[in-house]
């Protein structure tokens, strides 16, 4: 590391209004290598790279860009040094196109004159997302996309700013595997062209494979600064949680009873879903993996009411249902984590409080008044239990880590006493210890008797949790299999295009 | 050392509580520089006056709650106050608690089912509220001008004015029944379950939706809300003049929608409540008294209005950087 | 001022009997005369004025010729705007008794709806005298040109002096929200019916006061209308909007106006397809109404009911 | 087969165009019922008719599409018109280069300026555009009042009116304009990056913000072309009818509203454009016109308007399902 470093920070401190989210944060990243953000959720990894681009200003402490001290205002600014971020919460704008989401500030014109040149737009947008190995038509609306090809898009601008830094705030998160290979194929030609890559992810395998140094943080702090080919993966764990960790899947085993508590049969949706059938016992976790686009959201979006099927019979509790809404799925006893957690998810403008009672607050209420005491007391409640970090159960979740903020969305469902969960991607975003409490909260749900869907493009998560997986294919069931025999092999053999008839 | 935790605490109020703050100096400055303001009898007017728009400005909170907006509010409360002068006639000889039933029922009726069609078409067809309630303003405001040929209904008996200009010993009818109307708000919104989900629906619809709240029946009833309270600020209005009549409270949507928006309302819904409008009702309604007290001209009252709305919404806005 | 109310005298008179049973059960109305201080001519009285609305030119002349009246006659003024909203106005007249005026001087927003006020006045024991649109409650005196008989003047002149013999298409932009001006409308309409048998009214449209709109229905009636031969256009606001149509097709529809306002008696004179205007004289009711409040506050008698007369402007006597 | 693939064609485009088929359904309807309306006078008149409003849509759509309102047109385009006249009683025997300068320096000036408030109020200051715009709709009508005491300001030179009331060839200067305008807001929202950014800033501010743009600067931008289009509404009146008035363009703020919305421009910004508009202005144009000569009385009218820009709307809508 003789080269002189592309940004330096020297001391940062930042804060907001009940925390203090960065505290002396000194850390260098150098061109050509790429360098990891490790920490929990909520240690100040976002608000590194929104310090380092312009969208929040530090404190205190130097920020240097190419050896010049550098105060950002905004993003243009960070932009015009030559610094690219993809953030962790997906920012394309839905009505735009693809080709104008990649080239937002950048157009090409038409000789001088303010007109956009449309058809090279659309040309140079098509020719950098095949580069990235990604089939997306330039012209589609953004809000056509699925998660997954939102973020690509993502990609493709950042990487086609040609800038001197490309920072990457859990890039992954919403990609299945083909498009990971993908983007660390982009990632390596960067790299070759001596580009600075700083890379955030909860992925420890995918940090082991792609990363150069490796920064870990806890609370704010940087903890340990270090190249890679030094540090273990449960060094890594130890140093960003502060303790050992000793288990991290949580698989319950014996909880399963032959009560069918959901059965769905022949569910199909003209251009979503065909033909799907599975049955879910008291006590069992099935998770349902698939590749991005399966169709996997839409089913359990059907399953839980909140959208129409064409036919297709439903039972649940051994009584057939036909859901008109969510509040008659929440009525048997089934709760949904959606798999769009800002969008979906959350009343991001209101407290954790209000968040967390949101289903539940009416059967908790006396003829309708609120029960103010029920409400803080059982928020705190499972603030503590889930150890979800905020300052006050008054803060607004907007303000929150996004791991933590997917923690209230699942005190949520627990709090509606929720017999039958469907979670879609539930450990999205989330750090390995949290991924891990949810795991056991997951284990302790089934074991008082509930019943679990977990959706998720992570296989190992799949396999971990689940008593049984069930694999779709653009929109159909192509296997179901038990999990303590299934390998991350078969399940992407039924999952894949290619793969069978 | 205690000095400074004492002033920290007093500018993080003011930084919390602009609007009290403002509306604070307002009074003062209109007490001091006001003649005849401070009178007792004035204070009185300035809430008689403030009742009308305070009944619509209720039922509009409901509604930017929610994420929507009613326009249709002035036509309504026309056409409930017409209703309500036109079945009043049926009985000359009506008591106080005839009127009384006339009046609420013609507020109901014709209120509650303008609200009922603009909630079927904003909750059930997904017509934007903009639309919608610009729609049922003309066909309201059309119906009364059919219906009383643009010729006020007058020669109304006696006892139709009492909730308009009677008093129960010394306090207005009409003020009692605005407080009333604005706790009966307040505890809704802040206190029950269904306002949470208002709040919630204005928030994040698809969230809320998902969380199992009926959104679609939420939207419908805070439209029927809204009508109902304009149908009753047209009867109140409508007692108080004594006579129903096609152009009344034409213009009242933005008046009403002024005092909820200024009070802090969020007008993309989600965020504000009964509070934030009331403080909205009094600072327009001590401003509109103090300006005409002080004899200015109508030509600069509108300006004035215009500039301290502003102000208001401009320094409010700050505390929040 | 598109906004005075022409009852005939008969139903007025009764509407203001029954107001009156109805009213002295529960408030003192009429004897307020018994119980009024007089004050000496020369001393300073305090006055508030609540005009319909000072949007239209109307209005301001009225305002005007109070505020030149004021300073012969020592008052001091409090002059408001109801913007045409009468809640708006009764918001006025509490703030008046509030500043303890000495008379309330009214252009109410309509007629019955000013009654509470005035008996909000009484209760004070404030005299109130109203001015163009007359008040279903008990005032002192009403001053104001009588609406339907200039609809009248203006039928009577378009069939004599506009038309050939008496006979043609003739059309009425009106304002149908203003009861005032549909009172011309009415006028004009019963003139034609009663005296004029060939002269067929064959359109009547709304321009809601506004002139753009005018200008829409104008060019709307051309074309409907081949044949019209002129139009009556209850305002001066609807004469422009239609003048402007008029002219932009050349066609030669003749216009009546209403009102007086400077800018149709300039048209007038200028020699176009604007030959006359009903003109009312907002100056004499302004003035007049101010001598009426300080005669009667100096214990002087005043008429009930003082009327104005409206007139014919055309080239004639235009100035 | 071949004819089901046509006629799920035509079901696909129906489905995508509903508001063109119900133009074309309405003016078909028109023509056949409709006496006169099909005569090439009355189908000019149509859009001399629409233009004033076609004026003030056309800015209003670059703030609806950032997510904005704009409450002040009507007022602006009166206080501009006012200025126009004013400006060219000193100049009595002006040419039309002159007359034709100073309306266009009204127009811009004035409707710049207070579009220029309004974008400093909302943009810079973060007052949310409805008050903003509500606080400039008073002040403006207040300086308009201020200004003319509430006289018209007549006896403007012949060459003032070129612009209202001529024509060159056969077509109105007026028409000319406005289309004009328009094919430019055509070519700026769909064909420029300025246009992009307006979309971008009103489906997202903050990822707008977080990809490079100014946001701020793009608000400021849209409510001064706003005002000026305003502006030149008001002046292109003021020419029509020869006069500079303070009451005038009073409500055309919800007109212009109306047609920007109804054609399917979102009210919460990003979606739509000029296409849009220009249905909106064409169904609300074509049934003022059809029912104006039909004789419908104008209580009706108002009615009749309502419920046509509702059923649009709600056909419109449907398809989306
Ligand atoms: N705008 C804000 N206002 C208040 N607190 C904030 C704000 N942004 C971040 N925080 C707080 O700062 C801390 C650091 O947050 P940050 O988003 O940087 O975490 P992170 O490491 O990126 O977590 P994750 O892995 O969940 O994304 C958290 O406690 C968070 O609640
Ligand atoms: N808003 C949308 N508009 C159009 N098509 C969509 C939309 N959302 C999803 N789709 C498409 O519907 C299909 C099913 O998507 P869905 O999100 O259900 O898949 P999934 O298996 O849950 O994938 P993911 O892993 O992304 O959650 C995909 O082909 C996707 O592209
Ligand atoms: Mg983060
Ligand atoms: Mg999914």
């Amino acid at each position: 590391m003789s080269e002189k470093p592309f940004v330096e920070l020297n001391n940062i401190n930042k804060s907001f209004p009940g925390v203090k989210a960065l505290t002396d944060v000194t850390i260098n990243f150098y061109r050509g290598k790429v360098h990891v953000l490790l920490g929990e959720n909520g240690a100040g990894k976002s608000t590194i790279i929104k310090v380092i681009s312009g969208v929040y200003q530090a404190d205190e402490g130097i920020l240097k860009v190419d050896g010049q001290e550098e105060v950002f205002m905004n993003t243009r600014q960070s932009l015009a040094k030559g610094i690219s971020v993809i953030h962790q919460e997906l920012s394309v704008i839905p009505d735009l196109t693809v080709a104008e989401n990649i080239f937002l500030g950048r157009e090409p014109k038409i000789g001088k004159s303010g007109l956009i040149d449309k058809p090279k737009m659309n040309l140079d947008a098509k020719k950098l997302l095949e580069s990235i190995g990604v089939k997306i038509n330039p012209k589609e609306y953004i809000r056509k996309l699925n998660n997954g090809d939102k973020q690509m898009v993502e990609i493709a601008r950042a990487i086609s700013q040609n800038s001197s830094m490309v920072i990457m705030d859990e890039p992954t998160s919403s990609l299945s595997e083909h498009e990971v290979q993908a983007l660390f194929r982009v990632i390596n030609k960067l790299k070759s062209e001596n580009v600075a890559i700083i890379y955030i992810s909860h992925k420890l395998k995918e940090i082991a494979e792609i990363g150069d140094h490796i920064t870990i943080l806890r609370d704010g702090n940087v903890v340990k600064t270090v190249s890679l080919s030094e540090i273990t993966e449960s060094e890594m764990i130890a140093l960003m949680v502060g303790r050992k960790m000793t288990q991290f899947y949580y698989k319950a085993e014996n909880a399963i009873q032959n009560e069918v508590v959901l059965e769905v049969k022949n569910y199909t949706k003209a251009g979503q879903f065909e033909d799907v059938s599975f049955q879910l016992k008291k006590g069992e976790i099935l998770g349902i993996a698939g590749l991005v686009g399966a169709g996997r959201t839409e089913v359990m979006r059907a399953v839980f009411g909140a959208d129409k099927v064409d036919s297709g019979e439903c039972i649940v509790f051994g009584q057939p249902v036909k859901f008109k809404s969510p509040k008659e799925a929440i009525k048997m006893g089934i709760g949904l984590i959606p798999e769009d957690r800002r969008n979906q998810g959350l009343l991001l403008e209101k407290s954790v409080k209000e968040n967390t009672s949101l289903s539940s607050i009416y059967a908790n209420s006396k003829k309708g008044f609120i029960d103010f005491r029920w409400e803080i007391d059982s928020t705190l409640d499972y603030i503590e239990k889930m150890r979800t970090k905020t300052p006050s159960e008054r803060a607004i979740v907007k303000n929150l880590s996004g791991g933590n903020q997917q923690k209230v969305v699942i005190a949520k469902w627990l709090l509606a006493k929720a017999k039958i969960l469907i979670m879609d991607e539930p450990t999205r975003g989330i750090d390995v210890n949290a991924k891990a409490e949810i795991y056991a909260l997951m284990k302790k749900f089934v074991e008082d008797g509930g019943s679990i869907i977990v959706v998720s493009s992570e296989l190992p998560e799949v396999i971990g949790v689940s008593n049984r997986i069930m694999i779709m294919r653009e929109g159909k069931v192509s296997g179901i299999l038990d999990a303590a025999e299934a390998t991350e092999k078969d399940i992407m053999k039924y999952a894949s295009i290619h793969a069978g008839n | 050392m205690k000095e400074k935790t004492a002033t920290n605490k007093f500018s993080a109020f003011a930084r919390e509580n602009t609007m009290l703050l403002f509306l604070i100096v307002l009074f003062l400055l209109a007490l001091v520089f006001v003649p005849r303001f401070a009178n007792a009898g004035n204070l009185k007017n300035v809430l008689i006056q403030i009742s009308i728009n305070a009944l619509i400005a209720t039922g509009m909170t409901f509604v930017i709650l929610s994420d929507g907006i009613d326009l249709s509010v002035g036509s309504v409360a026309a056409l409930s106050g017409i209703a309500a002068a036109a079945l009043i006639k049926l009985f000359p000889d009506a008591n106080i608690l005839l009127s009384m039933i006339v009046i609420l029922a013609s507020a109901v009726l014709v209120g509650g089912l303008c609200g009922f069609f603009n909630g079927f078409f904003i909750a059930k067809l997904n017509v934007p509220p903009f639309i919608a309630t610009l729609a049922m303003m003309n066909v309201a405001r059309g119906l009364a001008y059919v219906f009383t040929d643009a010729k006020p209904i007058f020669g109304l008996p006696e006892s139709f004015g009492w909730v308009g200009l009677r008093s129960v010993g010394v306090i207005p009818v009409t003020i009692i029944l605005m407080v009333l109307i604005i706790a009966i708000a307040y505890v809704i919104l802040s206190k029950t379950c269904f306002g949470r989900y208002i709040y919630a629906v204005g928030s994040n619809k698809e969230v809320a939706k998902l969380s199992g709240i009926n959104v679609t029946k939420i939207k419908f009833i805070v439209y029927m809300i809204c009508g109902i309270l304009a149908g009753l600020a047209g009867v109140v209005l409508a007692s108080k003049l004594q006579n129903g009549q096609a152009t009344a409270a034409t213009g009242y949507e933005l008046n009403a929608i002024a005092a909820v928006a200024m009070g802090g309302t969020s007008m993309s819904g989600g965020r504000g409540g009964m509070i934030q409008t009331i403080f909205g009702l009094f600072v327009i309604g001590i401003i509109n008294n103090a300006l005409s007290l002080l004899g200015v001209s109508s030509y600069w009252q509108t300006i004035a209005m215009g500039v301290i709305i502003l102000m208001a919404v401009v320094i409010d806005q700050n505390k929040k950087d | 001022g598109c906004s005075s109310k022409a009852n005939d005298a008969a139903k007025e008179e009764t509407t203001q009997e029954e107001t009156t049973q109805e009213t002295t059960k529960d408030v003192s109305v009429n004897d307020d005369a018994a119980t009024k201080e007089t004050v000496s001519t020369d001393e300073k009285i305090t006055v508030g004025v609540s005009l319909l609305n000072n949007a239209h030119v109307f209005y301001n002349n009225i305002e005007a010729a109070l505020v030149e009246k004021a300073k012969e006659l020592n008052v001091e003024l409090i002059i408001q705007d109801a913007a045409g909203d009468a809640n708006k106005q009764l918001g006025q007249v509490q703030d008046f008794i509030t500043q303890d005026v000495d008379a309330i001087i009214l252009c109410p927003t309509n007629s019955a709806g000013s009654k509470s006020m005035v008996e909000l006045a009484d209760a004070a024991g404030i005299p109130v005298f109203t001015m163009d649109v007359a008040s279903d409650g008990e005032v002192v005196t009403h001053v104001s040109t009588d609406n339907y008989k200039g609809g009248q003047l203006a039928a009577e002149y378009m069939a004599n002096k506009v038309l050939k013999d008496k006979a043609g298409d003739v059309a009425v932009i009106t304002y149908s929200e203003i009861e005032g001006c549909v009172d011309r409308e009415k006028g004009f309409t019963d003139w034609m019916s009663e005296n004029a048998p060939d002269v067929n009214v064959v359109d009547i449209q709304n321009y809601s006061g506004d002139q753009g709109k005018a200008a829409e229905v104008m060019q709307n009636m051309l074309l409907k209308n081949e044949n019209l031969a002129a139009v009556f256009c209850v305002g001066d606001p609807a004469a422009v909007g239609a003048m402007s149509s008029i002219d932009a097709v050349g066609k030669d529809v003749k216009v009546i106006g209403f009102d007086g306002n400077p800018e149709g008696i300039e048209a007038i004179l200028s020699g176009g397809n604007w030959v006359a205007d009903i003109a009312q004289d907002p100056a004499s009711i302004g003035s007049q109404t101010l001598e009426a409040v300080r005669t009667y506050l100096s214990g002087g008698d005043v008429e009930k009911l003082i009327p104005i007369s409206p007139t014919v402007i055309d080239a004639t006597n235009a100035k």
